[in-house]
C-alpha cells in the first residue's frame, strides 16, 4: 500500500479520520472520504490512468469533472460492475476496485500503443478511404476495427440493484448548485414556491468549493453552508445532492439522475435504490450549471501531466493533493493566475506563468511577480516532451496575428501542465430546450441567447465569470421564476458583496501555431478522448467536409463519452481559422441529451423482471394455476391454453379437451373477451351505423353477431351483441379488441355523431365467463339452474338465471358449433361458478379446455378468429361472409370503401379451406400456396395458410387459407411449399365439421 | 474523382494529407437543370447518382436545405434488411440489399456494409404464426430467410434473455443473414462524391420555398438562393414530404411522426447482429465504435420538432433490459429525434403525381435507410423515363384510391 | 347480493389476511384490499334535472367539479368525466343505489352499470403512501394541488387508475381493473418495501 | 414529454392521452356519391403541416373525451384547447 505521497498536510474537504482502501489497475492505495477515484489517484502520485481511443496514448486525469475525457474507468467487479465511469466523478468509498479501460495489457505497457506508430495512415475518415479490397475481406477488416473499438466492459451477470423513479411537480427547478444556483434556490424558495435544486456534486457549492474567494467579507464555504442551512429550513425546497439534471425536453419536462447509493459501495444500505430518476415537470426553470474551462490546442497537449487549471486548483484547495511539484501554468484570460497563486500556496512550485496576452498586468500579476514566480506575456506553450507524464514545455513567442512563433522556444521543465483557454458556459441544457445560442466575442464562447421555454439562466452559465456576477444573477433569476410561477412576493434579495480584481479580456487562440521547424506532423489534440487533432479539423475542412455536423461526423469530434464538452468550442475555431469565416458564422452543434450518461437500468427503473409488463389476470387464473395449466401470452393476458395431464403431450391434452367438447362437454374460461354496456335511445342506431348487418328486428332477449369494419373496408373486430331490453344492449368484442372497440365507438360518438344519445360502459372486467359447450352443455346445466327454460332457450338467445345458487346472465352462443352457453357471473364468483360446474360435471367427464382446442373447435366450423385469419387487408366478402353485410343499409362505416376498384375485384384472396392429400399432415400456419412449383425460388404465390390443425374429431388435418380467386377454386389442387418440401392441398369450402349446424342448434 | 485506397492513403500519408481532393464541389445555383432534387440525404443523392450513371442525365441539381445527409440518414439506427412481406416490397428492398452489396466499391467509398444478420423475435403464439408467414414469402421470393428456435438464437445471440421464464419468453425469430447495418454517413458522403465527379450540382444551404407550375405542369423551383428553372422536380424530403408536396398543391396520405434513437457509451463488443422485436417495440445493433444503437417505435403526434422525450426512452429501456439483462449498467450517451413519413400502410410512395413533372419519394417510414440504393435506383428510372419502374410502380399514389394498399404494419390484425 | 357464494376478491389469491398485522407499527406505508366494495357507473348530463334525480337517489348530489368526490352515508362518488361518475357503496350496498338511481333517473338520457366486480381497490396509507404513488403516477400529488376529497383518473406504473385521496394523513383509494391488480399489487409492495409495508385488513 | 391541457381535467402529461390526428374532417354525409379520389381524400389525406395544426387529443387515462387542439408540429406550443363542436379560436390555424 503505497503513501499518499501528494497529499497536503490539512486543509481540503476531506475526512482525514475516515481512511478509505481501494485498488487502482491492481495496486491497492488509501484514501479520504471526500475524495474522488481521482483526487486519490492524485493523491498517490497516480497520473497516467487511460489510454486514448485510436492511437492508444498515455492519459492522465485532466479535469476535476464531467467534462473528463481521459480518466474513464471499469469500477467493479463482476454483477456490479460497469464501464466508462469517469474517475474525477467517482465518490471514494471503502473496497472501491477500478481499472483502466481499453488497454492491455496494462495501462503502463499498452500493446495497443502500436497504433500511435502509424498514426500517420489513420487521419480522420481513413476507414471511409480503405478496407474496401477485396470486397470479401471486410468482416475480417471490420473484426478487428469493432475489437479495437469500445472502452469498457458490459457485465456479464444480471444487474443486482434496484432503480427507482419519482415523478414530480415543482414551481422552480434550479439546476447547478453553485454560488449562481444557491442564490437562485433561496431567492425562489424564500416566496413560498416548490423549489428542487439539484447538484450533480456530493455537496452544494459548485466552483467555490475549490475557491479560495471570499463572499460578504468571510471565506465563500461559509455563505455556501449558511445558504445550504437556510434552504434546508424551508419546507417546500427539495435539495437533491448527487443528482444531475441531465435532459431537459418539451414543456419544462426535466430528467434528473439521482445517485442514492452509488458512492457508498458496498456499504450501500439494502432499503433504498442505487439511483433515482427524478422527472419533473416545472412550473419555470433556473439553470445554473456553471462552466466548464476550455484547454489549449499546442503539440502534445495530451501528455499526462496536462490539466485543466481549475481542475489543479481544485485539487489543492478541496482535495488537498498536489497534482504535480512542478507546474507551468499557460493561460489565455485571467482565471488561471489565482490558480498559480493557489499551487504556490500549496507547496507546487510554479515554474513560470505563460500568457497569451502580450502585457499581462493587474494586482494578480503583481502578486504573482512578488512570490517570484515568472509571468511571461505574449507567450504560449507550443509543446511538451515526456514520456507516460510530462517533463518539460517548450514555450515560444506569438506574433500579433497569433498565427506564428517567432524567435526560438525556450525549454521550462515540469510535471504539471495547468492550461486555461478560457470558459465555455455550460449551456447544454439550454441548447436541449431549444434556446438559441449566440457567440460572446469577449468570451470567446456560447451563451444562451433567446429563452423558447419557460426557463432563464443565470451565472457562468449565462456568461458571467464574476463571483459577484453569478450571485446577482441567481439571486434575480429566482426571484423573478417564482414570481413567473404564481409567487407574489418574489422580489430578488441584495446581492452579498464577493470583491474579485477587474478581468482583463482574454486573447482567443484557437490553435497554438507550431515552431516553424515542425509544421508538421505533430499532434495537437482537440479531441482527447477520441484523438481528434487540429491536422484532422483542417483535413476535414480541406476536403469539404466543412459543415459543422459534417466536421464532428467526419473526425468524431465531440461524439466521445464526454460529448466535447472540452472539445467542441476548439474545434468549431479551428474550422473558422481554416475556412476563413468567424466561428459565429460556422455555427455551434447540436446539444443532444443526456448532459451527462444515464444508466439504462435507471431508464427501466423497476419495469423489469415480474413487474416488467402488467399479467392480465381472469378471475379463474388460480383455479388453472392449480391444475397445472399452461399459459400463453394474449396481450398482455395470461390465458389457459392447455391443460396436460401429467406427461401428456400437447397434441395429445387439446386432442382430449377437443373430443371432450364433440362428444360430451367441455369447459373453457372467456372472461377476457371484451363486454360494453350499450345504453341510450339511439343504441340501435349506433349498432346500425359500425355494424356490416342491421340491427333494427332484434327483440329483448336475442343475440346477434357482427362485423365491424374500418372505414377502409378492411374486418376490424367481431363479436355477438344482445338486447337487454329498450335501448338496452350487450356487445361483445374479441379479446384484443375490447379497449380498442370501446375507445373506437367513443371516438364516433363524442366527434362525429354527438347528437346520438348512447351511453357506453365497459363491463369486461366485471363479468367472469365460463362457457360450456357440447352435447351435454343443457343436461350439465339443467342440474345447476332450475329458473330458465332451457328448452325454451333457443340459440343466439340469453337469460338471467341462477347457475348453481349464483345469479348469472346465460348466453347461448357457440364458438365451437356445439350446443354452448357461456354463463356469465360477476367476477368474485368466477371460480364459485367454474368449481360448481366442474363438480357437477363430473359425471359428463367435463374437460376443462384451452385456448388451443378452442382454436381447433372453431376451424373445424370454419369460423375466423380476427387478427389470425385476417390481417387489417381483408374484407367480409373476402371471407365470404357477405351474407352480414347489409344490401338494406344505405351506409355504414366501411362501406363505401367496397366500391373502391381494388376492393370490388373479384378475384381478391379468399378464405378457403385446405385439406392436404396426406391426412396426417398438419402443414404449419403461415406457409406459403404457390401458383407454380418450381425447383428453387423465386416462386408465385397464391396465398398462406391462415389456420392448421390436427382435427381429432375428424381424424385428419385441417387447414385454412386466403387464397387468390378461392371462392372459385374449390375442388382444386395446389402445392403449400414448405422449406423442405411441398403439400398438396384441396381446395375446399371453409367448413369442416356440423355444415349445417344441427349440432349447434340442438 | 480520385480513387480511394490503401495506396491512395499512403501516398497522402508522405504528404502529411495536404493533398487529398474536396469530396464534392460547393458550386451556385445554376439557372436551369434538366432535374432539381429536393432532398440531399441518401435517397436523394442516391437518385441523383443513377440519374447520371445508369440515365446520362447529369444536369441535375440536388437542393438541400442544410447539409448534405443531415436529414433522417444522419439520424436513423442504419438497419439494412430486405425481410418483406409482400412481393412487391420484396422487390424493391432486395433490389435495394443487392445494391448494398457492392456499394462500398461501386462508390469507391466504404459505406461498412455489414451483414451480420437481423434477427426479428417472435414472443408469443401470435407472433410465430407471423413469423412463419413471412419467412415463407421472403423465402419464395427469392430472399433469404430462416426461422430460428430458441436455442439457435441463444448461440447465435448469447447476450438474448431466452429463459422461458420472461414475461414475453423469446419462442422463435426469423433470421436474415443478408441483413446487416451500415455507416449511415458514409452512404450520404458516398453516393454524394460519385454524384458531385459525374456533374450533379449539390447544393447545400438552399432550401426550396415554392414550385412554380404553368397549368399542371412544373417548370421551376422558388429557392433561398434563387429561382432555378426545371421541368422536373423530384420530392426526396424525408420527414418533410408533405411540406414539399403542397408547394405543388398536393395533398398526400403521409403524417409525419418523432421517431426516437439513442447510442450508448462505447462497449467492447457484444452483440454482433441486428435484433428486432415487434413486441416490445425495439431494436438495437452494436456499432464498430462500440456502441449500442437503438431505437423504438414512433411518437404518436405529428411533429416536425426532431425532439426527443424522456418517457418513450424510458418504455425502450425496459424493453431493452427485459431482452438484454447485460446492459442495464450500461449508459445512454446520446439520444435523438428524427421525424418520419408514415404511409397508412407502411409503405413509401414512389412514383409520379397528378402534377406533370413532379415525382415523389416519400413515405418510407421508419426503414427508409435500407432502401436508400433500391429507391434511387427506382426513382431515377422514373424520373428519366417519366413512367415509373416496375418495381415502384406498385408503390404510386393511386393506390389510395383503389384500395391496392401494400400493407407492411406487420402487426396482423391491427385496425391500422 | 347476499353473502351465501363463496365470493373471491381479486386479490385473494395472494393470501393477504395471512400477512395482515393489526397494528401496522411505524411501516412507512400501509397496504390493504377492500373486497367487494359496491360500485355503480353513473352516466348523464349534470342538469338540474338530472342532478336532483341522482341527488335524491344518492343523498348527495354527485359532484360537478372534475376531479373531485363527494359523499355521503357511506357513498360517495367519484367524478370521472363531465358526464360520468363512479358511485362507490359500502359491500353489498350498490343493488339498492342502482335501483335506486334508475327508478329516479327514468325518463332522462341517462345510463346506470354495475361495475362492483370490475375493479378492485387498494387502499393505500402511511406517512409514506404519496411517495409510493409518485414512483409511478404522473399525477401532481402535493398536498397543495391533491387533497383529501380529491380524485383523478391517471396512470400508475402501467396500469390505468382512479386515486382518490380519503385522508390528508394521507391516505388513498386506488381503484385498478380487476385483471390487473395482481401487477399493481405487486408493484405497489415492491415500491413499499424501502420505506417499511405493513398490510391489515380491507 | 408533452404538457396537453385536457378542457375537463386540466394540465397532464402526454402519455395520458391518445392521439387522434387532424380535427374537422367531416365524414362525408353520402359516400356512395364521392368519388373513389374523392373518398380517398376523406379516409387518407392530410394536410400534415409544419406549423400551426388542428388535431384531435382523448384523455385516454383520464376523462376519455375527445377535444381538439391547436399545436404547433415544429415549435411543439399548444396556443389552444377548444371542445368537440366548438370551432378553433381565432381565425384556426
Amino acid at each position: 500500500m503505497s503513501r499518499q505521497v501528494n497529499r497536503r498536510p490539512e486543509g481540503g474537504r476531506i475526512d482525514r479520520d475516515r481512511s478509505l482502501g481501494f485498488t487502482f489497475n491492481g495496486r491497492r492505495y488509501t484514501g479520504f472520504a471526500g475524495d474522488t477515484l481521482a483526487s486519490a489517484l492524485l493523491a498517490n502520485g497516480v497520473m497516467l490512468v487511460g489510454r486514448s481511443f485510436k492511437f492508444h496514448r498515455p492519459r492522465g486525469i485532466f479535469s476535476c469533472g464531467a467534462e473528463e475525457p481521459n480518466a474513464i474507468v471499469q469500477l467493479g467487479a463482476g454483477a456490479r460492475t460497469e464501464p466508462n465511469l469517469r474517475a474525477t466523478q467517482i465518490e471514494l468509498f471503502e473496497g472501491l476496485e477500478a481499472a483502466s479501460v481499453n488497454c492491455w495489457p496494462s495501462v503502463e505497457f499498452d500493446a495497443g500503443a502500436v497504433s500511435d506508430w502509424f498514426s500517420r495512415l489513420m487521419p480522420a475518415g481513413f476507414y471511409y478511404k480503405t478496407f474496401m479490397w477485396p470486397a470479401r475481406f471486410w468482416p475480417q477488416y471490420e473484426y478487428v476495427i469493432r475489437h479495437a473499438a469500445g472502452l469498457g466492459r458490459a457485465p456479464a451477470e444480471k444487474d443486482p440493484d434496484r432503480y427507482e423513479k419519482f415523478h414530480v411537480h415543482c414551481d422552480v427547478l434550479v439546476a447547478g448548485g453553485g454560488p449562481a444556483g444557491l442564490a437562485a434556490a433561496f431567492a425562489a424558495g424564500r416566496s413560498g414556491a416548490r423549489v428542487i435544486l439539484a447538484d450533480e456534486h456530493s455537496e452544494f457549492g459548485g466552483a467555490l468549493l475549490g475557491l479560495g474567494a471570499g463572499i460578504g467579507g468571510k471565506p465563500a464555504i461559509e455563505w455556501v453552508e449558511s445558504t445550504v442551512g437556510k434552504l434546508r429550513g424551508m419546507a417546500e425546497v427539495r435539495l437533491l445532492p448527487r443528482s444531475t439534471v441531465f435532459g431537459y425536453y418539451d414543456h419544462n419536462d426535466l430528467g434528473i439522475a439521482e445517485r442514492v447509493t452509488d458512492h457508498l459501495g458496498p456499504a450501500a444500505p439494502p432499503g433504498p435504490p442505487r439511483q433515482r430518476l427524478w422527472k419533473v415537470r416545472a412550473k419555470q426553470v433556473v439553470l445554473a450549471a456553471g462552466a466548464h474551462e476550455r484547454p489549449l490546442v499546442f503539440a502534445d497537449n495530451d501528455r499526462p501531466g496536462v490539466m485543466l487549471a481549475s481542475a489543479a486548483q481544485a485539487y489543492v484547495n478541496r482535495y488537498a493533493v498536489r497534482p504535480g511539484e512542478r507546474a507551468v501554468v499557460v493561460t489565455n484570460n485571467d482565471s488561471a493566475y489565482q490558480v498559480a497563486l493557489d499551487l504556490d500556496d500549496a507547496g507546487v512550485k510554479v515554474a513560470a506563468l505563460v500568457d497569451l496576452r502580450p502585457a499581462p498586468e493587474g494586482p494578480l500579476a503583481d502578486a504573482l511577480r512578488d512570490r517570484g514566480i515568472d509571468v511571461l506575456g505574449g507567450r504560449a506553450v507550443v509543446a511538451t516532451s515526456g514520456g507516460r507524464r510530462v517533463d518539460a514545455v517548450e514555450v515560444g513567442r506569438l506574433n500579433d496575428d497569433a498565427d506564428r512563433i517567432v524567435g526560438g522556444t525556450r525549454r521550462i521543465n515540469c510535471d504539471l501542465v495547468c492550461v486555461s483557454g478560457g470558459w465555455n458556459p455550460a449551456v447544454h441544457l439550454f441548447s436541449q430546450s431549444r434556446g438559441k445560442l449566440r457567440f460572446d466575442a469577449a468570451g470567446a464562447c456560447f451563451t444562451p441567447g433567446d429563452s423558447y421555454q419557460a426557463e432563464r439562466s443565470a451565472g457562468a452559465c449565462n456568461g458571467a465569470f464574476r463571483l459577484a456576477d453569478c450571485l446577482a444573477q441567481g439571486l434575480a433569476a429566482g426571484a423573478a421564476a417564482a414570481r413567473d410561477a404564481g409567487f407574489r412576493k418574489g422580489r430578488a434579495p441584495a446581492a452579498p458583496k464577493a470583491p474579485e480584481p477587474e478581468a482583463a479580456p482574454l486573447r482567443a487562440v484557437w490553435r497554438i501555431p507550431l515552431p516553424g521547424d515542425r509544421a508538421r506532423g505533430a499532434k495537437q489534440f482537440v479531441d482527447l478522448q477520441h484523438d481528434v487533432t487540429a491536422a484532422d479539423v483542417a483535413l476535414a475542412a480541406r476536403e469539404g467536409y466543412a459543415a459543422v455536423e459534417h466536421l464532428k461526423r467526419y473526425t468524431t469530434t465531440g461524439m466521445g463519452t464526454d460529448q466535447g464538452k472540452t472539445s467542441n468550442v476548439n474545434a468549431l475555431g479551428i474550422l473558422g481559422q481554416v475556412t476563413g469565416t468567424d466561428i459565429a458564422g460556422v455555427g455551434a452543434t447540436t446539444f443532444r441529451p443526456p448532459y451527462t450518461p444515464v444508466g439504462y437500468g435507471l431508464l427501466a427503473g423497476r419495469d423489469v423482471d415480474h413487474l416488467f409488463d402488467p399479467a392480465r389476470r381472469t378471475p379463474m387464473h388460480a383455479w388453472h394455476e392449480s391444475v397445472g395449466a399452461v399459459f400463453e401470452d394474449v396481450g398482455q393476458w395470461k390465458r389457459a391454453w392447455y391443460y396436460p395431464r401429467g406427461a401428456e403431450s400437447m397434441r395429445a391434452a387439446v386432442d382430449r379437451e377437443c373430443l371432450a367438447v364433440r362428444n360430451s362437454v367441455g369447459i373453457v374460461d372467456a372472461s377476457t373477451l371484451g363486454k360494453i354496456d350499450v345504453q341510450g335511445a339511439d343504441a340501435l342506431e349506433l349498432l346500425n351505423r359500425v355494424y356490416t348487418n342491421a340491427w333494427d328486428t332484434l327483440k329483448p332477449g336475442r343475440c346477434r353477431y357482427g362485423l365491424m369494419l374500418g372505414e377502409d373496408g378492411m374486418l376490424f373486430d367481431d363479436g355477438v351483441t344482445s338486447c337487454l331490453g329498450e335501448n338496452h344492449y350487450h356487445m361483445t368484442t374479441t379479446t384484443g379488441g375490447a379497449e380498442r372497440v370501446l375507445a373506437w365507438l367513443e371516438q364516433w360518438l363524442q366527434t362525429e355523431w354527438p347528437r346520438l344519445k348512447v351511453y357506453l360502459t365497459s363491463v369486461t372486467t366485471h363479468w367472469a365467463v365460463a362457457a360450456i359447450q357440447g352435447p351435454n352443455a343443457r343436461r350439465l346445466l339443467a342440474e345447476l339452474c332450475d329458473d330458465v327454460d332451457l328448452g325454451a332457450f333457443p340459440f343466439m338467445s340469453w337469460r338471467d338465471g341462477t347457475v348453481a345458487g349464483i345469479p348469472a346472465r346465460i348466453f347461448r352462443v357457440s364458438f365451437s358449433g356445439e350446443l354452448s352457453y357461456e354463463i356469465n357471473v360477476p367476477s368474485s364468483l368466477g371460480v364459485a361458478l367454474w368449481q360448481a360446474l366442474m363438480t357437477a360435471g363430473a359425471r359428463y367427464g367435463i374437460t376443462p379446455y384451452g385456448t388451443e382446442a378452442m382454436l381447433v373447435l372453431r376451424a373445424e366450423k370454419g369460423y375466423v378468429v380476427v387478427g389470425h385469419d385476417t390481417d387489417g387487408t381483408v374484407t367480409p366478402q373476402d371471407l365470404g361472409m357477405d351474407w352480414i353485410v347489409s344490401k338494406k343499409k344505405k351506409d355504414f362505416l366501411g362501406k363505401r370503401s367496397f366500391a373502391r376498384s381494388d376492393t370490388a375485384r373479384p378475384d381478391r384472396k379468399h378464405l378457403v379451406g385446405l385439406l392436404t392429400e396426406d391426412p396426417r399432415e398438419v402443414v404449419p400456419e403461415g406457409s406459403q400456396i404457390v401458383e407454380e412449383v418450381r425447383p428453387a425460388p423465386p416462386m408465385p404465390m397464391g396465398g398462406h395458410v391462415t389456420s392448421s390443425y390436427w382435427s381429432a374429431a375428424l381424424g385428419r388435418s385441417i387447414a385454412m387459407a386466403l387464397l387468390v380467386n378461392g371462392r372459385n377454386r374449390h375442388g382444386e389442387t395446389v402445392t403449400i411449399s414448405l422449406p423442405d418440401r411441398n403439400v398438396r392441398a384441396a381446395v375446399t369450402k371453409p367448413v369442416f365439421y356440423d355444415p349445417e349446424g344441427e349440432k349447434l342448434r340442438a | 474523382m480520385a480513387k480511394y485506397s490503401i495506396f491512395s492513403l499512403l501516398r497522402n500519408a508522405r504528404d502529411d494529407h495536404q493533398n487529398w481532393p474536396r469530396v464534392w464541389r460547393s458550386p451556385e445555383p445554376k439557372d436551369a437543370y434538366d432535374v432539381v432534387i429536393i432532398g440531399g440525404g441518401g435517397h436523394g443523392l442516391a437518385t441523383a447518382y443513377y440519374l447520371a450513371r445508369e440515365h446520362g442525365i447529369t444536369s441535375v441539381a440536388v437542393l438541400e436545405k442544410g447539409w448534405l445527409g443531415g436529414g433522417n440518414t444522419a439520424r436513423n439506427t442504419t438497419i439494412v434488411r430486405s425481410n418483406y412481406l409482400w412481393d412487391e416490397s420484396a422487390a424493391i428492398y432486395d433490389k435495394s440489399l443487392k445494391l448494398w452489396e457492392g456499394l462500398s466499391q461501386e462508390l469507391n467509398f466504404n459505406v461498412m456494409f455489414s451483414q451480420r444478420g437481423v434477427l426479428n423475435l417472435a414472443h408469443n403464439q401470435h407472433d410465430l404464426r407471423d413469423l412463419s408467414r413471412r419467412i415463407n414469402a421472403i423465402r419464395l421470393n427469392g430472399v433469404d430467410s430462416e426461422f430460428l428456435t430458441p436455442a439457435e438464437i441463444k448461440a447465435f445471440c448469447p447476450i438474448l434473455n431466452t429463459s422461458p421464464k420472461a414475461r414475453y419468453p423469446i419462442l422463435g425469430a426469423s433470421l436474415q443473414r443478408r441483413g446487416g447495418n451500415a455507416r449511415h454517413d458514409a452512404v450520404a458522403w458516398g453516393y454524394a462524391r460519385a454524384a458531385d465527379a459525374r456533374g450533379v450540382d449539390i447544393i447545400q444551404n438552399c432550401e426550396v420555398t415554392g414550385i412554380r407550375r404553368k397549368g399542371r405542369k412544373v417548370v421551376g423551383v422558388e429557392t433561398t438562393r434563387g429561382v432555378i428553372k426545371t421541368g422536373k422536380v423530384a420530392s426526396v424530403a424525408a420527414g418533410h414530404t408533405s411540406v414539399v408536396a403542397a408547394m405543388a398543391g398536393l395533398r398526400l396520405p403521409i403524417e409525419s411522426h418523432p421517431l426516437q434513437a439513442l447510442v450508448s457509451e462505447p462497449i467492447k463488443p457484444v452483440l454482433d447482429t441486428v435484433v428486432m422485436s415487434g413486441l416490445v417495440h425495439v431494436y438495437v445493433s452494436q456499432s464498430d465504435r462500440g456502441e449500442l444503437i437503438m431505437g423504438a417505435g414512433i411518437d404518436a403526434h405529428n411533429s416536425y420538432a426532431q425532439r426527443s422525450g424522456l418517457h418513450t426512452i424510458e418504455h425502450m429501456m425496459a424493453s431493452i433490459i427485459e431482452l438484454f439483462p447485460l446492459v442495464s449498467r450500461l449508459r445512454m450517451m446520446r439520444q435523438w429525434a428524427g421525424v418520419v413519413d408514415i404511409c397508412p400502410d407502411a409503405s413509401p410512395i414512389v412514383g409520379k403525381t397528378p402534377v406533370e413533372g413532379f415525382y415523389i419519394n416519400g413515405g418510407w417510414g421508419t426503414g427508409g435507410f435500407k432502401a436508400t440504393p433500391g429507391s434511387g435506383w427506382a426513382f431515377a428510372y422514373t424520373i428519366a423515363n417519366d413512367r415509373p419502374h416496375p418495381l415502384n410502380e406498385p408503390f404510386a399514389l393511386e393506390r389510395f384510391s383503389s384500395g391496392r394498399l401494400i400493407d407492411e404494419h406487420g402487426a396482423a390484425g391491427v385496425a391500422h | 347480493m347476499p353473502e351465501t357464494y363463496p365470493r373471491q376478491g381479486a386479490l385473494d389469491h395472494l393470501r393477504l389476511d395471512a400477512r395482515a398485522v393489526d397494528d401496522p407499527g411505524d411501516a412507512g406505508v400501509v397496504m390493504c384490499a377492500r373486497r367487494f366494495v359496491g360500485k355503480v357507473n353513473l352516466r348523464g348530463r349534470p342538469t338540474k334535472r338530472f342532478r336532483e334525480a341522482a341527488g335524491g337517489a344518492l343523498g348527495f348530489a354527485p359532484p360537478v367539479k372534475p376531479n373531485t368526490a363527494a359523499g355521503a352515508g357511506g357513498v360517495s362518488a367519484l367524478w370521472l368525466g363531465p358526464d360520468e361518475w363512479l358511485i362507490v357503496t359500502p359491500p353489498g350496498r350498490e343493488g339498492e343505489v342502482i335501483e335506486g338511481l334508475r327508478a329516479r333517473l327514468g325518463g332522462q338520457h341517462a345510463a346506470v352499470t354495475d361495475v362492483s366486480e370490475g375493479r378492485a381497490v387498494i387502499g393505500l396509507a402511511g406517512p409514506r403512501a404519496r411517495e409510493v404513488l409518485m414512483k409511478g403516477c404522473p399525477l401532481d400529488l402535493h398536498p397543495r394541488a391533491f387533497k383529501a376529497g380529491d380524485c383523478a383518473q391517471s396512470t400508475l406504473a402501467r396500469a390505468l387508475v382512479i386515486v382518490h385521496q380519503t385522508s390528508d394523513a394521507p391516505a388513498y383509494d386506488v381503484y385498478v381493473e380487476r385483471s390487473f391488480a395482481d401487477y399493481l399489487w405487486r408493484w405497489l409492495e415492491d415500491a413499499a418495501t424501502e420505506y417499511g409495508l405493513a398490510v391489515i385488513r380491507g | 414529454m408533452l404538457e396537453i391541457t385536457c378542457p375537463w381535467c386540466g394540465p397532464r402529461d402526454e402519455t395520458e392521452f391518445d392521439y387522434g390526428g387532424e380535427a374537422h374532417i367531416d365524414r362525408p354525409k353520402d359516400p356512395d356519391k364521392l368519388t373513389d379520389e374523392a373518398w380517398a381524400e376523406y379516409l387518407f389525406m392530410r394536410k400534415n403541416p409544419k406549423g400551426p395544426h388542428l388535431e384531435r387529443w382523448m384523455h385516454a387515462c383520464g376523462c376519455r373525451r375527445w377535444f381538439n387542439v391547436r399545436r404547433d408540429t415544429f415549435t411543439h406550443e399548444i396556443t389552444a384547447v377548444y371542445r368537440m363542436g366548438e370551432k378553433p379560436p381565432g381565425d384556426g390555424a
